[in-house]
């Protein structure tokens, strides 16, 4: 008999650690696995907020994401690859071709 | 109680014309020119057939309707795309489809060796879907969409040949023109439907709206159907607003004949009948409407006295009687008014494609002068013109006779005398005028260019079959409406439901019948003056050519208003533009620029940069639902 | 408390099978390629110069030998992952295991035993999943080696196994069309239905297109010849394992048999009636000739596990007679018969299935 | 209710351990098989509230799939650049998140409410691949099939990226 509640400060605490990998570091890769893990804080709320509410909807919405999650990955790793050939380096900071 | 029934027939009326011309402009290329012609054609008949089987099931005092979808829905305001189809729309259907049918098909001959044949025809249906739109509208939004279109299609016509740029200048001309007029005509539709509005009953259906302007006060009736009569003179060709139509001619001749002269330019008049309940309501208005048609009818007339090219002489009796129909407008004549609508589309097409065929078979001449003793050569031609000719002037048993005594009559007896009188002699102006026409191109010496000469042919049949049948509606297309000492008049009967039992007409029998004799005298004088003058010859004077340069009304509006325009507009440019618009914009430039160059700062990019600045909005918005 | 006590004992009881019949599976490989290359083989292990019970000897020595060994960690490697690696290949083989029915049920009394470890809705799915960690061991592997011919097999082993997973997945969607569970039991339940009164209605029986495919998508699962790009040892030495030994190379070695066993029970599972024999029920033999034999239910379910093991054993030594007569593939022919052939087949076989479902339905 | 409570903060110590080691790791291999183990963890703590079909989901399109890629291309790659930062993103980063989660569990606690969510009032049958199919076909048919497009874009948008130009 847990309250949601824990459960969504778990989600927010996560959600949070993602957009703190998303910030600091400096590796392409890692920061898409950031990107991962905010989205899985989402998931983590939705399926606590389907099971409080004994509505299965919510756990429909979680496969929704988990496949844009995984072509958000695919495509992000396919443009990496491309990204690599071009300059063998994964620091976003060295991106900086569309300064203003 | 109205009968009101659904059908899903309405909506393919117009539908079978659009698609027309959608094949013919994505695949008419590939058709091939007389299977695209043929197509066209088509669709028209199928919609004349459409027509003609809703009319018969159209049950008595009723209409049908449907309504196909929301177009625009923005509480209070909402517009349906519906049909509605009564009386009145049943017989603009059969002008529209019934003569258009004929007219394409007369294309089929006129345009045949003309390589934007497929282009003409997808204009020519667009033409057709539009103005079958217009009037099977419910509501007066739809039918300015359809009165947009037509003036849209009128304008690619007009300038069909554009290599020439006198016919694009015309064309734009005409597209102008009718500009002022639709200004007018949006602000009095969106006059009516903020007044409207303010009692709580904003609509813009023709039903509803008949039940409903009685809310309104008459000052604001009047302002509102001036306005929308204002559109009207634009559409129709009426003072001040007629000068694009003699140019209009510039366009290939089965055009002038269908939108120039039966469909697109008695919109104005359809328009008017349509919302005749409100016209009703605005006697000032009705006053205005009959006094600019009896002068527009005079005006056009003698213009029409002097011209020499044969279509501009068509073109300015087009304006004359579109005058008649408004003097029956404005002495609240409806029915007369749709019934000379109805008639002069059977006549003035078949003078319009009887000067077609002329054109046709001289390659392209249109100078009367030019002309002469052509009834040799054009043996169909010059009886379908004589009867066309005949009916225009109002000889007995023609349509001309019947719809335009009844107008003199109406208008002698709900107008006054001197709307009748000048109403009068115009009809003389017009027979004079009409066989002027006859006599220079038919008869007299001919003055063809000896290169000519030899090429000079009548038309294929599929030009003079639809000539012998429009010439049989000239004839017969009358016989509807006889008045009451007559047979009585089906025609009245018909549109009954709409527009209610004709006001009965205060005078007798015996005047109406000795007024028919005055007008008769009148166009048979007219009819032997044009003999006496130009039967053999004929010497041109100076007011001819006042006359013959339209009374430089063209000039005048040059001086009045183009020229003040043009130097306000070239001050405008030279003088006030540079020195404040353009310090104003400049300044609005530099200002930007040099906040852009600030802030541009922040767009480093760097994506995390980015990413912080997401944060911290995201943050900022949290923060704001939090406390 | 007895609860717990039977779900212990049948988790000791799967894993001392999985285990036993992987080791037995490592010595009957040997036996075999030693049959099939025409010598003798695996005999050289002797418990004091007795070689006559070479299995018992091989299940012994093996393991002593292995363990007795240099456990050598590559300069520059990952010490931890390194370790990690073989755990991780060991670990999906042994838990898929758990829900794979290994017999209908058996009656003590008046308790009901399942015989399955754990009975979950999603059983299937969950096999699946587990299934496609294993990746993740060889993957760790060859990269914590800090060996350019190990990343290769690596990263070798990492697409090929994503690529055939999708294959096995589609191509047994006609079995779950067929048999509308998740769960592995009913699947096998299912199965145990007669056709016409006398075929048994196996899954090789009404899916025989999606059979072959499995088949060929699961030997790829196993890495084993003729998919055994991972390890490739005429080009790259020995691939994601070249720098392991001792213990933890046990382990791979365990693991790879252990998958095999896996592969083999799902494949008897799902296509050859898992437990059932054919014609018995639940209280004995029912012919279709109409005679029947009534069997105590201990007999009944002794049959049935032994008919599982049997079966097992059998889909196992389909692997190793394929192991030692196909060449290898070339990497890109790998990838074109997962992508341009299994692909393809399985969506065909999946919409043929689904159409004749419907249309034998109305 | 003492167990299910040692089982959830067991679980949640172990996710938020495994995802703060996924951002904190040097190498990203260690990050990407931190954020397996999270992502597992995760499928856990999704069979505890009674969804296993996304439990089984988590582990095989996220662990099986998504993540076996991240590998695949981090070998594929093997980037070896170290990530000099200031100590300002370091602090501000931190701060901002700290921020952030305050922020959200100060918004989504009484969203909450006191509600339970282990609580006994679904249906036995909760969170059965039946049930959740129903919903998907059903409430969700055309999210689920424009989510089929979605992934046929992505798949061809990754071939055409990734394809060396010949």
């Amino acid at each position: 008999m847990l309250p949601l509640n824990y459960y969504l400060a778990l989600s927010a605490l996560i959600f949070a650690i993602g957009v703190l990998g998303v910030i600091i570091r400096r590796n392409l890769i890692i920061i898409i696995m950031s990107i991962e893990l905010m989205l899985n804080a989402a998931n983590l709320a939705f399926v606590a907020f389907a099971r409080a509410q004994a509505a299965v909807n919510g756990q429909s919405i979680v496969i929704f994401v988990m496949a844009v999650a995984a072509a958000e990955a695919v495509v992000g790793l396919a443009i990496i690859i491309t990204l690599f050939r071009r300059r063998p380096s994964l620091d976003p900071q060295e991106m900086q071709l569309l300064k203003g | 109680m109205m009968v009101t029934e659904s059908s899903a027939l309405l909506g393919w009326i117009p539908l079978l014309p659009l698609l027309g011309s959608a094949v013919n402009v994505l695949f008419g290329q590939r058709l091939g020119r007389m299977a695209a012609g043929w197509l066209a054609c088509a669709c028209v008949a199928a919609s004349l057939l459409f027509s003609l089987w809703l009319w018969l099931h159209l049950p008595a005092g009723g209409i049908f309707r449907d309504s196909l979808f929301t177009w625009i829905e923005s509480s209070p305001f909402k517009v349906n795309v519906a049909l509605m189809l009564d009386p009145l729309t049943v017989v603009m259907l059969v002008v529209i489809t019934g003569i258009g049918l004929l007219i394409h098909v007369y294309s089929l001959g006129y345009m045949g060796e003309d390589e934007g044949m497929v282009r003409y025809f997808a204009y020519l249906n667009l033409f057709v879907f539009f103005m079958l739109l217009l009037v099977l509208a419910d509501n007066l939004l739809l039918l300015f969409v359809g009165w947009e279109g037509v003036g849209l299609c009128s304008y690619l016509l007009i300038g069909f040949w554009y290599q020439d740029h006198t016919n694009t200048i015309a064309a734009n001309k005409a597209f102008i023109v009718n500009r002022i007029g639709d200004v007018c005509f949006v602000l009095g539709i969106l006059l009516l439907f903020w007044e409207l509005g303010r009692h709580g009953a904003g609509t813009l259906e023709f039903l509803e709206l008949k039940s409903r302007v009685s809310l309104l006060p008459t000052g604001r009736i009047t302002l509102i159907t001036l306005l929308l009569f204002a559109g009207a003179t634009g559409k129709s060709a009426q003072i001040p607003l007629y000068v694009w139509l003699p140019d209009a001619m510039q366009g290939p001749t089965p055009v002038s004949a269908l939108i120039h002269a039966a469909t697109m330019v008695t919109a104005g008049i359809y328009m008017t009948a349509r919302l005749h309940f409100l016209f009703a309501l605005a006697p000032a208005t009705l006053a205005v409407i009959a006094s600019i048609g009896v002068l527009t009818a005079l005006w056009a007339a003698t213009i029409a006295l002097a011209q020499n090219d044969i279509k501009r002489v068509l073109a300015y009796s087009t304006v004359s009687q579109l005058g008649y129909m408004f003097v029956a407008v404005g002495v609240g004549a409806y029915s007369a008014a749709v019934f000379h609508l109805f008639t002069h589309a059977f006549f003035k097409a078949c003078l319009f494609l009887s000067a077609g065929s002329v054109i046709h078979g001289l390659h392209g001449e249109q100078d009367m002068l030019k002309m002469g003793g052509l009834k040799g050569y054009f043996p169909t031609t010059y009886w379908t013109y004589l009867i066309a000719a005949l009916a225009i002037s109002g000889a007995p048993l023609t349509a001309g006779f019947f719809s335009k005594d009844q107008i003199l009559w109406l208008a002698f007896t709900n107008g006054s005398v001197w709307l009748w009188l000048v109403a009068w002699l115009t009809a003389g102006l017009t027979a004079f005028y009409m066989f002027r026409q006859f006599f220079l191109v038919f008869h007299g010496p001919c003055r063809v260019d000896e290169k000519l000469r030899a090429g000079i042919h009548e038309s294929p049949p599929v030009m003079t079959v639809p000539l012998m049948l429009l010439a049989l509606g000239s004839v017969v297309a009358g016989w509807l409406g006889m008045p009451e000492y007559l047979l009585g008049s089906v025609w009245d009967q018909w549109l009954e439901p709409v527009f209610g039992l004709p006001g009965n007409a205060h005078g007798s029998v015996a005047m109406e019948i000795l007024l028919m004799l005055l007008t008769l005298g009148l166009a048979g004088g007219g009819v032997y003056l044009a003999y006496r003058a130009y039967f053999p010859t004929w010497v041109p004077g100076a007011l001819h050519r006042l006359v013959l340069n339209k009374y430089y009304i063209d000039e005048l509006y040059g001086i009045v208003f183009v020229r003040p325009l043009t130097r306000v507009a070239d001050w405008f440019a030279q003088t006030l533009d540079p020195a404040v618009l353009d310090r104003i914009v400049n300044a609005v430039g530099r200002r930007t620029l040099a906040n852009s160059l600030f802030w541009r700062r922040l767009q480093t990019g760097n994506v995390q940069h980015y990413l912080v600045y997401f944060l911290a909005g995201t943050l900022l918005i949290l923060a704001y639902y939090l406390y | 408390m007895i609860d717990l006590a039977v779900i212990v004992a049948k988790a000791a009881l799967v894993l001392f099978m999985v285990l036993n019949l992987a080791g037995i599976m490592g010595w009957v490989e040997r036996k075999g390629s030693a049959l099939i290359q025409d010598r003798i083989g695996a005999n050289r292990a002797s418990v004091f110069g007795f070689a006559g019970l070479g299995l018992v000897n091989t299940l012994l020595a093996d393991p002593i030998k292995f363990l007795t060994k240099e456990n050598f960690v590559p300069p520059g490697g990952d010490r931890f992952l390194h370790a990690l690696a073989p755990c991780l290949a060991l670990f999906p083989a042994l838990v898929t295991f758990t829900v794979i029915p290994f017999g209908d049920v058996l009656i003590l009394g008046e308790r009901v035993i399942n015989l399955q470890v754990a009975n979950i809705n999603v059983g299937i799915l969950f096999l699946f999943a587990f299934g496609s960690l294993g990746v993740y061991g060889i993957v760790i592997g060859a990269w914590a080696s800090n060996n350019k011919f190990s990343l290769l097999g690596g990263v070798r082993g990492s697409a090929q196994m994503i690529s055939y997973e999708i294959a096995m997945g589609l191509s047994i969607m006609g079995i779950l069309m067929i048999y509308q569970t998740f769960e592995l039991q009913e699947i096998v339940r299912g199965q145990g239905k007669l056709l016409w009164g006398w075929l048994p209605a196996w899954g090789i029986v009404l899916q025989p297109a999606a059979f072959f495919l499995f088949f060929t998508a699961a030997v790829a699962e196993s890495k084993r010849i003729p998919f055994d790009l991972p390890e490739g040892e005429s080009e790259i030495v020995a691939g994601f394992h070249t720098e392991y030994s001792g213990g933890k190379f046990l382990m791979f070695f365990a693991a790879e048999f252990a998958e095999m066993v896996t592969a083999a029970a799902l494949i008897t599972t799902l296509f050859f009636g898992g437990w059932q024999v054919p014609f018995l029920m639940g209280d004995g033999f029912h012919f279709p000739w109409g005679s029947s034999w009534t069997l105590p239910n201990l007999v009944v379910a002794l049959l049935q596990v032994g008919a599982f093991t049997v079966k097992v054993f059998f889909v196992s030594w389909l692997f190793i007679l394929l192991r030692w007569t196909l060449p290898r593939f070339r990497y890109d022919q790998v990838m074109r018969l997962g992508w341009k052939m299994l692909f393809p087949l399985s969506l065909a076989n999946l919409v043929i299935t689904a159409v004749s479902l419907v249309v034998l339905d109305r | 209710m003492v167990t299910e409570l040692a089982i959830f903060f067991i679980l949640a110590a172990l996710l938020i351990t495994s995802s703060l080691s996924v951002i904190f790791q040097k190498n990203a291999v260690h990050s990407a098989l931190s954020l397996v183990a999270a992502l597992f963890l995760m499928a856990v703590i999704f069979l505890t509230l009674r969804a296993p079909m996304l439990a089984v989901f988590q582990i095989l399109v996220y662990a099986g799939a998504i993540m076996v890629i991240f590998l695949f291309v981090i070998m594929l790659l093997n980037p070896r650049a170290r990530e000099p930062r200031k100590l300002v993103w370091w602090g501000g980063g931190c701060l901002g998140a700290a921020l952030l989660a305050l922020e959200l569990i100060a918004l989504l606690l009484p969203a909450g409410g006191g509600a339970l969510v282990t609580g006994s009032t679904a249906a036995a049958t909760f969170g059965s691949p039946k049930e959740l199919a129903e919903s998907l076909f059903t409430d969700f048919v055309l999210p689920f099939e424009l989510t089929s497009i979605l992934l046929l874009v992505a798949l061809i948008g990754t071939v055409v990226l990734a394809k060396r130009e010949a």
